[in-house]
This record gives structure tokens, C-alpha cells and sequence, in this order.
């Protein structure tokens, strides 16, 4: 398809949209500071951008259009109602800097929030401000920093992940200064014991971990795995971007963890938006408590007042411009109060139960479970290497095929641990019904594979676009178009 | 479902969760103590945990909304009170762009690729430079990430983790970018102003800086000296940083062209560039460099490629900087970003074009312009540097600041950004900015206003 | 361009134009006079005629549409404020539908033509009718159009062109439906009421009436004795049209189901199936008919067909009742209908669901009875009839209600329908509907603001 | 495509918009009022209809997304921002029975609309009430009737249109209690004079008449007609379907007409929503000022109020149920304001260049245009008589065939006169680039008429369904889903 810059002709414009004064506004400015070309922006009629875009758009797989079983991202429906409660005019139209005078039904909100948040994962407090679950992470390994220092203890330079954990983990320990240690998870999904008990000591700062795990399975160890690092004086930080799978039947508190985030954009509502954007709060356990990230919501007398540096004198500080990702906060307690606490519990049992019933059913229908002894979580994991050794595809042939299916693909070759892995998680959103057509597909898929392997090594088929090289993309960069 | 899987109930699902740290429930969660968890500073319809209808919860959010709804915008400092086209969140809220994830199948996500393939292009139009990710959170962590950049690759031979930062930065991008930086022993340090522009009597000249960090317009509204400010750091060895207002680049000379060979890398945030002000977030941050840096970039970039028959088509590529991949070794931890605000800022940038960018630009300083004029005829009131300013000028006030703009609020006025916190050196001091979307009557009544609250 | 033509000038396009036709552009229509033609009355910025951008027209349009908001609503009377769910419109306002046009090209409009053809399915549930046209342009003229369709089929025999109305309909709709039909020589006749609905006692019985109308909630809200009226009309030879509220038919006996054999012809509007209030309009008139009646409907119909290989789709059908195949001989002129409000209707029933729909009816009623309650107590309020009402409720007033109506509006609350226009032999009647939006903070102070009026 | 009742599923709903009071509260109604069983909806998810619409509207052609020359129709582009406009919340929630005092935001922009439209077409008063095109017809001739009525002229039973007019035309005129007589089009698009006067005679009640004619010409006798109509004592009736073609060149009420109606629709801004809504506000001469259909909004004093049947005694009265589609007058308002006084001129500049480029263009490409003497004006006619006759392909294969270009069909088979036609008309709101792939596209499409003509009488080929048996949809009538 056309680029928009392929459609622009010079001179051309949307002429409702460039109302203003000429020139004359920028007289008196410095001529070295002003620009002598204007920037090669498209030039285009409304028509013109609004078709190109919706013609675009149509290019895209989403929720609204298709099954997408992907793992660890939880693509489930968000509400249009939670997208609207964010989108009315007092919201979208506040200043950050607005007073706290004229903030007060807004910090209602985030505070309202930050309560619920507290409660279902029994942590002390909670801060709002991280802008995903990454920054959330960033946000956690600093406090933990920041703790160990507040003490003095300065030697701890080291934090552990289970080798199976999400990239963003070790990579956040590295931005906070530390170096990681990744410690084996065994063949039931849960962390080697011993190996972890090898790999603590005085340069462990803490351990990030997600649970249920990465693997699709609860750790069941969580509590010794807990007893084991604070015994080595480390921080059990806990990645939340699992907690559908557990709202309502146990709290990351209880399992002993320090500090946590929550990936709002995927426990609770907020659309993934083709890549973003997230909210990834934080809430800590009392040890953490002087140095969260500012600013919070207090209360205070019939208010609500900003808690900034100078209320909280040990916080690692402000990591970004405001106060976060406002708009995808006011999703989160729009979701969070058409679910109520009854309908909270039921997400879990939901992402459960259609997890569950579909790994019984891709396992009756002759595919292979990674941890065929442990139960499903929101999310399972199958191994694909039976199939890619008897037929020579590949996970990843499989996705591409299931594509053609209109099926969105699971997340493939993480963790990379697995073999030819595909993580899937259903989710509590779709219906049984879309679950057994995903079961179809992956059955005609793996009957393809007998047949006619070179099919799935080619897919998709009926796609916009053939398999794209992605060597070529990386060998002949073209990062941005250009003319001719 | 249950009989297919060979359980009697969904509890069952969870026999694996050891029973001592099961909970029943998130509604009972202080089991024995009786008491609500959520009680305290919280409404009663939350504190119950009722399940409320779509039309319950729209009504009890409208209602918070509402309560702070309905001022005449004058603030600015880093949050701008644009007009958005309708066209533009009309196309960025449908479906296939909003509830789509990462463009990881690429196949299955053109239209993502494609649009911020051409994000990158419009971008790189803006600031003229060479290559620009997908986004980051925002201008200030994005500020982090750059001087990460900068630091890891520019500052290779100098081995120096000293990064020199203007004071009329916006202080909150400054506490942001070094609360973040510090975990890995970068040092910030302040390169000092004088009349509310960087002070070019006192620049360093010890070559000791990895890289030099400017804001244009500055957080004053002011125009620095970017050229030469550009030249003497690069003189230094240093690598520029230029903290950037995209829409000003509309007319301002972009970063990649200031003084002899512009800057290194260019990032700000996207705010202006249709996002509503949303009370800070989401916008998005954005990121640009010259070629040299492309492979230090943090967060996604898209490329153009092809597949079997030839076709264009687009996907995310250099991965091997990024986490899910490099892991430990990554150039930033960033995964999800802020896609659907690029989506709408290059709808923006496409409905408006190089005209309409210039056009809003234009008109909002000479809105700013004109309430400056109507401002400082009152007694007392006075600019507090001598400019140039662009959009967004600092007053001096006859009276604190704080108190004024309480008064302001009284008569539906957010008067601006007081500057005592962070600068209380410069006094009653006031940041204030007048959009293209504030009326000459509203700037009218601001004066009038002020001239009562002052009287 | 021109030159491919062969013109110098776009003006040389229009050279067909007798000369002394011709003006020179809207901006000079009155020449000579040097008059404005667009002075008394209408605001500056629209006399001047300047072109507004896009941001000053909403700011414009704002200005006003924020002068009439924000009152409390409980004025019901054939346009109710019921809530919408989000998803509704952010489906119906995709460009896909919103955009398209009418589906004459069938195999490009397959999603306007399923949606239409589902719609028409839900419309025959909810009346208990065969069949469902695509929309005309409200209760009211679909009124005058159901009419004609009984007059042209039904009346066959007995050639009368006389039509009994009941008393109790909409006057609103009587009288539209009397200034369309009485150009074609059909006579409007009066059933008339006792307490609030159709007075059993005074019924004709001379056979002469093609068509007999009842309503159903009646314009006061009340329950007819649908079942006893229709076995009565359709002894008489007459055809029952109703006019119903699709909301309440979650609940209510469907007209299909009235009496013996039901009603022939269910008509009304489809405002309280997804469309805000506007002002009344657009929402959209649904004429749903049993078998015998089909080719007698006026404007759409979908049907369901198929393509050579056997695929389901779906197409307009019978057009040639329609104007632009039958012409002079059309069974309506209806060409435009109100196809976008359909398809939020369409979303609306399938995301409300019968339960949705049933909880909504019945909350408005339960809102509507704690309403009466709470003003009934007043001492000098009472309800007008002895009921049963649905979800209106007609009271009479100790004061004249004009007067209590705008001190209301002082309150913030637009207090119902005065019913002194239409029926003045009722005395200080206000007709009242709480739908499931009022809170009963609201109710409660409609009730306290009543009392001091009153007081 | 399933149905969204194939998709149903016992007790499944979006209980999010289930809340609501038990039966209790319809406690208390006769029993015999009720339903005794609830009425057979679709039973679904949120998610479920999300997906399902957002799907089904995939397969849709739109401006959105595609050209769209369908004459007479005047597909163009509707700016966002009069959407935007009419949405407005306050706009949105305010009751049509509000009292005038609580409503003077409203009425300011409909007067502001009606002197703009008495601007625009010269005439004395206008009502904005009608709801299309075609309700505006009918006020129309409902007030020449009842003019000729309040003058006691009861004998005037005939409404003249000419043969090529739009089926609303006569359509209306029977609605009105009146006999059509269609007057005959000269081989030049004109209207025949002579027949005209032969038709003409105390029976005349009045003429409908659109300029340019649906024939794509300009009438040029259209004063003399005026004289016809009027010497014979009828009065003259101008369908403004077609007023984008002259808006700023020449004025109804200076042609002679004595009563009109615009479609806002198509000249103002209003997307067609899949068949409307639309608004048909109709503009009088001063003779028909006693007639005009209320509501209407006056100037009084400081503001504006309502005038009904005790200030126009004389009314053909009320239409509809309130005051006809505020919301589209509303997108017109809002529309007009953009355009300004000159912006409107520029609307018939280009709609007249496009349509004349195009015409010009496809003649070059060997196309027959039905009057190819006449001038352009925003539409013209092809007729493929040719190609039918030569290759055995209609104007529908054209149409059909079309669709798999990505192009919207022309209007086919009108007028009828004109064998095997295409009512082409482009808008003012396409760029050139489009137009030309139009051309290649029809190029394309002679060239495959005589090598494949098979190939487009089974055309479309890309599209959700091939070509549908229209027959088939009449003869075995199904209306709505059934079960099984
Ligand atoms: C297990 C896990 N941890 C952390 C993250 C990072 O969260 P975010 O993408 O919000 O930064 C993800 C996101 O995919 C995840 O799946
Ligand atoms: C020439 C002409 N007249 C009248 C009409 C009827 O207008 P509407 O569809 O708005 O009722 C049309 C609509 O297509 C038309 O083209």
C-alpha cells in the first residue's frame, strides 16, 4: 500500500485544520533560531489522511477483530465503557500542574485505585507513577536499591531471575546498576531449590520473579523460595504481570514479597494500542515504604493532597514528567469498579478455566504440553518439537499458518527454554466456542504439517503481505521513507 | 468446560496453590479483623466493592470528572492545551488500532508497521535527523534513555559518566532523567543560566563532559543560543542532547541542523502532537539521532522489507537491542510503549501538515504574545528575562504566586505554573502560556482578572 | 486539470449558466444594496461569512451546545434519556458504517445489509411481527406511513378511509400523521379517553373504520387494555396498528400477541434503542407488520439470498414497492431513511441483550415510582389516573406548570412536559419520567426543589 | 458470516449493562400487559458483539475507505469535525421538549442555519423540519397544494416532472394526492419546451425540477419553463439534490422556483450512514411564507423562540414528532461554518472541475458520454450502450466489476432514458490522483470486456460474496433469521 508520503502533493492541505496568523507572530525571534524549510511532512487533503489511515487500520489483527491467545501479554477485551470513563472532557482536559484545589475529584480517583490495588495484592502502599510494567520493574529494583543503601549495605550488586523470566527483568537490573544472576527452573516449571540456594549470598540485592511463572505454572516453592533470599538478606520482588491468573485466591503479599508491579493494561483495562500505552504500578511491603516513587495520593482531612520528595525524603523520585500515565490509571478504576470485588475473583477463574480447557483439549487432540504433570494456569505452554522433528516446521510456521486462520498467534519461543514453544493464554474474555474453532485450526494446522509442510513454511497465505524477511530489514535498514 | 477438563468446580483449578496461602476471595481479605480494607479516605460505593453497571461507574467517574473540569488553560511547562482534529482520535480509537498488540506477527499487524514506519519519517522531518524509535514513556524518561545512549556510544573514548545539563531545563525532566541515570553511576551536573538562558560567559571547557543536554524553547518559553551552544559542546567532545517541542519545530530550527553539525539526539515529548493533556499521561516520548547512534537506540524501530514476491512490507527490526531478545544486555529495559499516542500524533502530524503545525505554533505564540502585552500593562507585573520567548513567558508578580493563582481558580482560570518551588531564586515568579486555543476573550478576562486580584 | 479540458478557467466550466442567472458567489447575494443579506438576529462571526477553522467552529458550536446542557432530565413524552453503552456508538460511528451509503451495491455493502437483515430479526422479536422494513424517519411519520399501509391493504373491503386514533396517542403523532395521510383523503377520528386511556364504554361500533391506533405505553404512560381493543377493532373489519415503545416490549405484551390474533402493523421509534435525546431527532421509526402485510411496507427491506457458489449474503428486496423502481406507484417516497441509527439500535439490542433491555424498562419504572412516591407527597401533587402507568406518570399540580417548570430550570432540572398545550381540559397537568439514569440523589432533589416551589 | 445469532448462547449476556432492579418493579401491572416470554435476542458477550459488528463492517464499501462516485448521490467526504460538532455532549442530551429558555444554545445555531440556507438559495423563509430529501418533497407540495387550496383552486390535480426525474419526484406528488404527468427530456438533457407547454393547463398544480437536471446538464431554460409553469397558474418546485453543482453561481429563487428542499446530506456535511439520516429543509417564495411546515425558529427580542401553528395558522403543520433531524442540521451548521461564505463558492468550483475532468478524461479513453454537446456539471452520464452491444456486457458488469478495482460503482440504469447508463459524479471532495485510477480502472475494465467478457458478468470477484441472486432474495423471501 501507499505511504501517506506517496499521496502528498505540494501545497496541498486540510485547510479546516491551519487556521492561524502568518508569519508576523514569529517576528522578533532570532533568525538563527527559526527554520528555513519547513519540515517534508505529508501534504494532503482530510480525505486523503483519513482514508490512508482507516485503510491502514484494516491491515491490523485486534481484538475487536480476532482471537489472540497470546501469552503473557493478555489480550482480552477491555470495556469501551473503561475507554470512555478516560475519555470524558474533565479528564482529558486537566493541566498535570493543575492546583490540588481544582485536582480533588481526579486524586479521588488515583487514590480510590491506589486503595484497590493495595487490597488485592496485600501490599502496604502503592504508587501509581510507572508508565508499564518495565518501568514499574525499573521502579521496584530501585527501592530495593535504595534500601539496601539506606542501611549501608552497599556490597549487594547482584539480583537473580529464574532463567526462565521475562526479558524486561534482567534487563531492569542492569539499568539500576546490578548484574544478573539467572538461576534454572527445573522440568516441572518450578525454580531448582538448591541451584537458588547455591546462587544467594551477600551480593544478592534481591529476586525478581513472576507468579504463576513464566512456564504457565504457579510456583509452588514461592514461600521457600521467599524464606531463602530474605535469609540471604535479599528482596523478593514480585512481576505482576501474571496476576489475573491469581485475583482474588492468593496475594503476592502473602507469599512474601517485598515489592511488586501490576501490569494495568493487562489485569486490568486498557488496550494494548499496537504497542502501548501500559501503567505498571508499584506497591511495596513496609520495609519499601520510605522510598516509593513519587508523587502518591494522600488523604488529608476532607482532601486529597500530593505526597511529593518532600513527604517521602528516602523516594528514588519522579520517573517521569507528571504524575504517569493518568488516562490508563482511570481505566484501571473504571474496570476495577464495574468488576466490583465479586467480579474481580471471577477474572481468575475465568482465565483458569478457558486456559484449562484448552490445554485439555490441544492435549486430547495429540499435541504436547511442556509440563504435561502440572496444572494450566491463565496460561499454558505446548511444545511444538514432536511436530517440527517428524515434518520440519517450526513453531513459528505454525503461527504464521494460524494466521490464514484468523487466529492471532501465541507467543512463540518464550520462555526459550521450551522448544518450538507456543505460550497461550486465552484469557477470561472469549467464549467457548472461540477456544474450539482455535482447537480446529491447530488440528487442520498439524494434518497440513503431514501433508504439506512446505505450506506452513510459507505462510501466511492470505495475509496483505507474504512471510516479510526480517534479515533484510535489519541488513538493508530503511528506517523512514524516502523519496523515489 | 468442567466436564471436559475432569473437574467439578473451577476452585479445583487451583488445587496447586499451597492451601495456607489461599485467600477466598478479594472481598474478604482481612479475614477475622472484620474490618474493610478500603475504608478509609474512600468513597462508599467503593468501600462496599459492588459490582457497578457500565452506566453506574460512567456516572460516578463523570461526576470527579466534572469537579475539576471547565478552566481556561494558561499553563504550559511541558503539557499544552492544543486543539486535537476530530479526525484524529476518531481514526486512532478504532479497534484495529487500539486493541492491537505489538506488531511481533508482522503479517498480522501492517497497519501498525506501516504507520509508525511513518511516524519515524515524520519525525525525523521534524528534528532532522536520521533514524527514530516507536516512542518511549515520555520526554523526560525518554531524556534518561537518550543521555543512556549518549553515554554508552558518544562517550566511548572519554570513558566519562559526566553529563552537563542546562538549568533551564524543565526541572521535573531533570529529576526524572537523573533519578533514572544514577543507578548506573552517570553524574548530572548544571550548566548555569543567566536571565533565564544557559550562560555563555560560563561554559566549562574542561572537555570532561559525555554529553550536554538543551531544551529549545527552553523550560522559560526561551530561545537559547542553540548553534553556538552546539558548537562549544561538540568542541568539547561532548555529544548534544536537544530537548526538543516537536510542534515548535514547525518553525524553529530543527536539532539536527544547529551549529556547525547539529545535534546527536533529539527527543522531547509528543504531547503537542495530539494528545489531549490528560493530566500528563499517556503522551509519548520520542527519540531521534543521527546515524552513528541508530544501533543505540532504546525500544522498537520499524523497517521497511519485503517478502517472497517482492512486496513491501514492514516489520520491527534491529531487535537485537532490545530486551526480549538481549535481555541483561539490552539498550533499555522499555517493552510495552506508547503506541496508540504515535498513532494519533502521525494522524495529527498528516491532517495538519508542515502548514497546520506552523499555523498552531504561530497562533500560540502570538496568543502568548498578547497576554504577555495584556499581563504587563498591569502594575508590577513584568517579564522576568528580557527573551526572546517563544510560547511560553515567565512574569514577575507583585504578589506570591501561589495565592494569585488560587484567585484565578475562583474565576475559572488556571493562571499558569508558579516557579517557587523550583526556581524560588527568581521570586513571585509565573509561567504562563496561551495556546492557539485560548480566545481573545479569554486572555481578556485573564487581565481583567488579574487586574482585580492585584488591585 | 483545466488544461486536460481545454479551459482557462474554472469559471469557463460553468458557461451553460444564462449570464443573467449568474451571482457572483454567496458572499455578495444581495449586490448593489450593499446589505448583508444575513444580519438581524444571527451572530457576527456568522455574518461575516469568514470561514472558521475547525477549532473555531467547535469552539463556536461549544459555546452554545454547553448554554443548554446540564440539567437533570426528566421529561419523557416520546424521547427518553436512556443510557447508551460506550460500545454503541464507538461501533456505529466507524467510518464503515457511518460512511457508506445506501446498500444498493449489495456485495460492497454486506456489513450494512447483515446488520439491516439482524436488526429486522430483532424487531420482529421484540413486536411479535413477521417482518421489519430498515427505518423511517420516526414514530410519528412512520405512523402516517403504517396508516396508509392499513388504509391501501386492510380496508380493501370496506373502502373507508376513515382511521380512529385513540385519544391517548402522542398528540404529536396524531398530528403528523393527520397532516401526511389527509393529502391522500384519509380522515383522522377521535377514541376517546376516560382517566387516562381509551374509554371502553364509548366504543364505535359500526365497522367503518379501516384502521384503529392505539398506543401503547400511552402518551401518559399508561396501560391500555391492549388485548380488549384489538379483539374489539379487528371485530369491527378494522386493522390495529400500535404504536410501542421497543424498550418497554422487554417487558411488555408485544402487539403481535395482543388479543385474539394480535395487532396487523407495530410502528414507533426506535430513540430509546441507543440514540441520545438530540433534540429528537435523528433517531428513527420502525414499521414491523404481519405476513399478509409485507408488501404493503414502506422504504428497505433486506432479504437473504445467495451468490452462484452458494455463499449466504444479503440484498435490498421487494424494491419494487420503492420509489426509485415504482415511482408514482411506490407504496412510500421514502428514500434517505435513518440507516445509522439502525445500526446503533442494531448493537444496542445485541449488547443489552433481553435481560439488558428488561433491566432498563424496569429501572425506569422503579425510578419512576420512587419519583411519584417522593412528589405525590406533596401536599396538593397527585398523580392525574388511577393508573396502571409504565414508566410516565401524568401529575397534577397545584400551580400553573409553566411556572413550576422554570423554577425548576433555576434548579437545574427540567422538570417533565406540561401537558397545557394538548389537553388544557386537564388542568395544571405535568407529565414526568425518571429513566434509569435519575439517581436518587437527583429524585430526591427534584423532590425538595418541588417542595419549595410549592411551598 | 454467522449471525449474531448464531453466536447466541442461553444466559450468556454483557452484564455490564445488565444492572438493574428485579421484577419487583413491575410488580403491581396487570399480568395481561406483560410478556410471558422475553423477547429471543441475541445472548452474547461484550467481546462477541464488539467483534462481530466491528467484522461485519469490514465488508463494507465506504468514503472512508473508498471512491465513491455515485451520481446524484454526492458521496464526498463529511469533515470529522461536524461530527464532532453535532456530538457534543450538550447537543446530545438536550430533550426536544425543553423549554425555549433552556434551549437558546440550540436555536441560535438552527436560525443561524436557516438564514444561511435563505442565503444560499435566495429564497424568503426556510423550515428545516423535513427529514430527507424526500419528506422535504412533501412539504414542498403539500404547501403548493394547500396554496392553491387557501385560494380556493381546488381543481389542480396534475404535478408536472420531467421524464428523467428522481423517483421521490413523483413518488411525493402522489403522497400528496396528486396525478403525475412527466414531461419529456430532448436529446440535449433540456427539457422539452414544447411538451411542456402542451402539458400545462388549469389542472397544472406545479413542476418538479432539478437543476442540473439528473441528467448532469444544466437546465438553461429554466427561466423560460418558470414562465410555462407559471402563466399556467402552477408554481414551480426545485429539488435542490443537486445544489453543490451551483452553490455560489446561481440561486433557485432567481430561476423562478417558488419552493424547495436541500439535501443537507449531500451539499451540507453528513456521512450517509449505510442509507441516512439525512435533513430536507425546504426554502419558500414569499407566496408559500403561510404554509411553511413548523417548527420553525424566529428572532424575538434578545432570543430566539419557536414558531408553531398559533404563529402560522396556515401550516401544513408538523412532520414529525419533534422538530425533524436537529443532529444532521447541527453537521450542516457546523459544515457551513468551515466552508465561510467564499468556502461555499468553492464547493461548485470544485465539484464542476472534478466531474468535467473526469468526463473529459474518459472521452479521451473512448467512453460515450450521453450529451456529449453538454457542459459537465458536478455529474455527467456515460452510457455503454456500446460496449453491450459489442461485447454483451451491461452497465452492472461495468458496476460489478468496478468493485474489484477498489471503486465505488457509479449509479447505474439512471436515468432510464439514457441505455446501459453510469451517473458519474465525483465531488468536490476527491483529489485528482483518485479520479485518474478511476480511469485506469474503467480502461482496464473495456480492455477485459473484450477479451473476458465472462469475466464481468461473474464479476465481483474480491469481494465477501460474488455477484447475488436478487431474484432468488424476492422469490424465497427471508426477511429475518430463523433458528436451524
Ligand atoms: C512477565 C512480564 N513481565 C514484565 C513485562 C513488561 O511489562 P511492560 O510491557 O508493561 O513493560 C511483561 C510484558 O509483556 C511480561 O509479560
Ligand atoms: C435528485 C434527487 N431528488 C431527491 C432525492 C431524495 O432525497 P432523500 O434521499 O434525502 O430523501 C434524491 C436522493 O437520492 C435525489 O438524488
Amino acid at each position: 500500500m501507499s505511504t501517506i508520503f506517496d499521496l502528498s502533493q505540494a501545497g496541498r492541505n486540510a485547510a479546516a485544520q491551519c487556521a492561524g496568523p502568518d508569519g508576523a507572530a514569529l517576528a522578533g525571534l532570532p533568525e538563527a533560531a527559526l527554520r528555513t524549510r519547513p519540515p517534508e511532512l505529508p501534504e494532503v487533503s482530510e480525505l486523503q489522511a483519513v482514508r490512508h489511515y482507516t485503510n491502514l487500520s484494516a491491515k491490523n489483527f485486534s481484538i475487536d477483530g480476532q482471537f489472540y491467545p497470546l501469552g503473557s501479554c493478555t489480550m482480552k477485551y477491555n470495556p469501551r465503557g473503561a475507554h470512555r470513563a478516560a475519555s470524558l472532557p474533565g479528564f482529558l482536559g486537566r493541566h498535570p500542574l493543575a492546583p490540588e484545589r481544582a485536582s480533588q475529584g481526579f486524586m479521588e480517583c488515583l487514590f480510590a485505585l491506589q486503595e484497590i490495588l493495595k487490597e488485592v495484592t496485600g501490599m502496604a502502599a502503592v504508587s501509581l507513577t510507572p508508565m508499564a510494567g518495565a518501568q514499574g520493574e525499573f521502579a521496584g529494583v530501585a527501592m530495593i536499591r535504595a534500601y539496601h543503601r539506606a542501611r549501608g549495605d552497599l556490597e549487594r550488586r547482584e539480583i537473580l531471575t529464574p532463567d526462565a523470566a521475562h526479558g524486561t527483568n534482567p534487563a531492569t537490573a542492569v539499568m539500576c546498576g546490578y548484574t544478573v544472576r539467572e538461576v534454572a527452573v527445573d522440568g516441572n516449571g518450578d525454580v531448582d531449590l538448591d541451584a537458588l540456594k547455591a546462587a544467594v549470598g551477600p551480593q544478592t540485592a534481591g529476586l525478581m520473579m513472576t507468579n504463576p511463572s513464566t512456564c504457565g505454572v504457579f510456583e509452588r516453592q514461592a514461600v521457600q523460595i521467599a524464606q531463602v533470599v530474605h535469609d540471604a538478606g535479599g528482596l523478593l520482588y514480585y512481576d505482576g504481570a501474571n496476576l489475573n491468573a491469581i485475583l482474588g485466591k492468593v496475594r503476592p503479599a502473602d507469599m512474601g514479597f517485598d515489592v511488586l508491579h501490576l501490569n494495568l493494561h493487562k489485569t486490568f483495562a486498557t488496550p494494548h494500542g499496537g504497542g502501548g500505552p501500559g501503567a505498571g504500578p508499584v506497591g511495596v511491603g513496609e520495609r519499601l515504604l520510605p522510598h516509593l516513587p513519587v508523587p502518591l495520593v494522600a488523604r488529608d482531612g476532607g482532601g486529597y493532597r500530593w505526597l511529593t520528595e518532600d513527604d517521602i525524603p528516602g523516594t528514588i523520585g519522579r520517573l517521569s514528567a507528571f504524575a504517569g500515565n493518568a488516562g490508563i490509571l482511570l481505566r484501571a478504576l473504571a474496570y476495577a469498579l464495574m468488576l466490583g470485588r465479586a467480579g474481580m475473583d471471577r477474572v481468575s477463574d475465568f482465565a483458569v478455566l478457558n486456559a484449562t480447557y484448552l490445554a485439555t483439549r490441544l492435549k486430547a487432540a495429540g499435541f504436547d504440553l511442556a509440563y504435561p504433570n502440572r496444572a494450566a494456569t491463565h496460561e499454558f505452554i505446548l511444545t511444538l518439537a514432536a511436530q517440527a522433528k517428524a515434518h520440519g516446521v517450526s513453531a513459528m510456521d505454525f503461527a504464521k499458518r494460524l494466521l490464514d486462520f484468523g487466529v492471532h498467534a501465541p507467543t512463540t519461543y518464550f520462555p526459550l527454554l521450551v522448544p518450538e514453544c507456543f505460550l497461550i493464554e486465552p484469557t477470561e474474555t472469549e467464549c467457548r466456542e472461540e477456544l474450539d474453532r482455535f482447537v480446529d485450526a491447530m488440528v487442520a494446522i498439524a494434518e497440513e504439517a503431514e501433508r504439506d509442510p512446505e505450506h506452513l513454511r510459507t505462510a501466511p497465505h492470505s495475509l496483505p503481505v507474504g512471510r516479510l524477511d526480517d534479515v533484510k530489514a535489519a541488513r538493508d535498514l530503511k528506517l523512514r521513507w524516502m523519496p523515489g | 468446560m468442567l466436564e471436559q477438563i475432569g473437574v467439578d468446580s473451577i476452585a479445583a483449578l487451583f488445587a496447586e496453590i499451597p492451601a495456607e496461602l489461599r485467600v477466598d476471595g478479594t472481598s474478604s481479605l482481612e479475614p477475622g479483623t472484620g474490618r474493610n480494607p478500603r475504608s478509609e479516605g474512600v468513597p462508599p460505593s467503593i468501600v462496599s466493592g459492588e459490582a457497578m453497571s457500565e452506566m453506574a461507574m460512567l456516572r460516578w467517574m463523570g461526576e470527579r470528572a466534572e469537579q475539576d473540569a471547565g478552566l481556561a488553560c494558561f499553563a504550559g511547562a511541558g503539557c499544552y492545551d492544543h486543539h486535537v482534529p476530530a479526525a484524529v482520535w476518531d481514526i486512532a480509537g478504532r479497534g484495529e488500532f487500539m486493541t492491537a498488540y505489538t506488531p511481533y506477527q508482522a503479517e498480522a499487524s501492517q497497519g501498525t508497521l506501516q504507520l509508525v514506519f511513518e511516524y519515524q519519517t515524520m519525525m525525523c522531518a521534524l528534528t532532522a535527523m536520521d533514524a527514530s524509535n516507536a516512542s518511549v514513556y515520555d520526554g523526560a524518561s525518554g531524556l534518561a534513555e537518550a543521555i543512556l545512549m549518549a553515554v554508552r556510544k558518544v562517550a566511548r573514548k572519554s570513558r566519562s559518566r559526566r553529563v552537563l545539563v542546562a538549568e533551564t531545563l524543565h526541572p521535573h525532566y531533570r529529576d526524572a532523567a537523573r533519578n533514572i541515570v544514577a543507578n548506573q553511576g552517570v553524574e548530572i551536573e548544571t550548566l548555569p543560566m543567566a536571565e533565564g538562558r544557559c550562560d555563555l560567559q560560563r561554559l566549562p571547557d574542561d572537555g570532561a563532559f559525555a554529553a550536554v543536554v538543551l531544551q529549545q524553547p527552553n523550560f522559560f518559553g526561551m530561545l537559547e543560543d542553540a548553534d553556538r551552544l552546539t558548537d562549544w559542546a561538540k568542541g568539547q567532545g561532548a555529544a548534544v542532547i536537544g530537548v526538543v517541542n516537536p510542534l515548535t519545530l514547525s518553525v524553529l530550527k530543527p536539532p539536527g541542523q544547529w551549529g556547525e553539525s547539529g545535534a546527536d539526539i533529539a527527543c522531547g515529548d509528543g504531547q503537542p502532537l495530539g494528545a489531549p493533556m490528560s493530566s500528563g499521561g499517556p503522551s509519548f516520548g520520542f527519540i531521534c539521532a543521527k546515524a552513528a547512534l541508530t544501533r543505540q537506540l532504546p525500544g522498537r524501530i520499524i523497517g521497511q522489507t519485503e517478502d517472497a514476491s517482492g512486496r513491501i512490507g514492514y516489520s520491527l527490526t534491529l531487535q537485537a537491542r532490545e530486551q526480549h531478545i538481549r535481555r541483561g544486555k539490552a539498550t533499555s529495559n522499555i517493552c510495552t510503549n506508547q503506541g496508540l499516542l504515535v498513532t494519533a500524533a502521525a494522524v495529527h502530524m498528516a491532517l495538519m501538515g508542515a502548514k497546520g503545525l506552523a499555523a498552531a505554533a504561530s497562533a500560540s505564540r502570538a496568543n502568548t504574545l498578547r497576554l504577555v502585552e495584556r499581563l504587563t500593562a498591569l502594575e508590577g507585573v513584568q517579564p522576568l528575562f528580557p527573551g526572546p520567548f517563544f510560547h511560553e513567558c515567565a512574569l514577575a508578580l507583585p504578589k506570591p504566586v501561589p495565592k494569585v493563582l488560587d484567585a484565578l481558580l475562583d474565576r475559572g482560570i488556571l493562571g499558569g505554573v508558579s516557579l517557587a518551588k523550583h526556581f524560588p531564586e527568581l521570586g513571585n515568579a509565573l509561567l504562563v502560556c496561551a495556546t492557539e486555543k485560548r480566545s481573545a476573550d479569554e486572555i481578556d478576562t485573564y487581565g481583567q482578572a488579574l487586574e482585580n486580584i492585584l488591585r
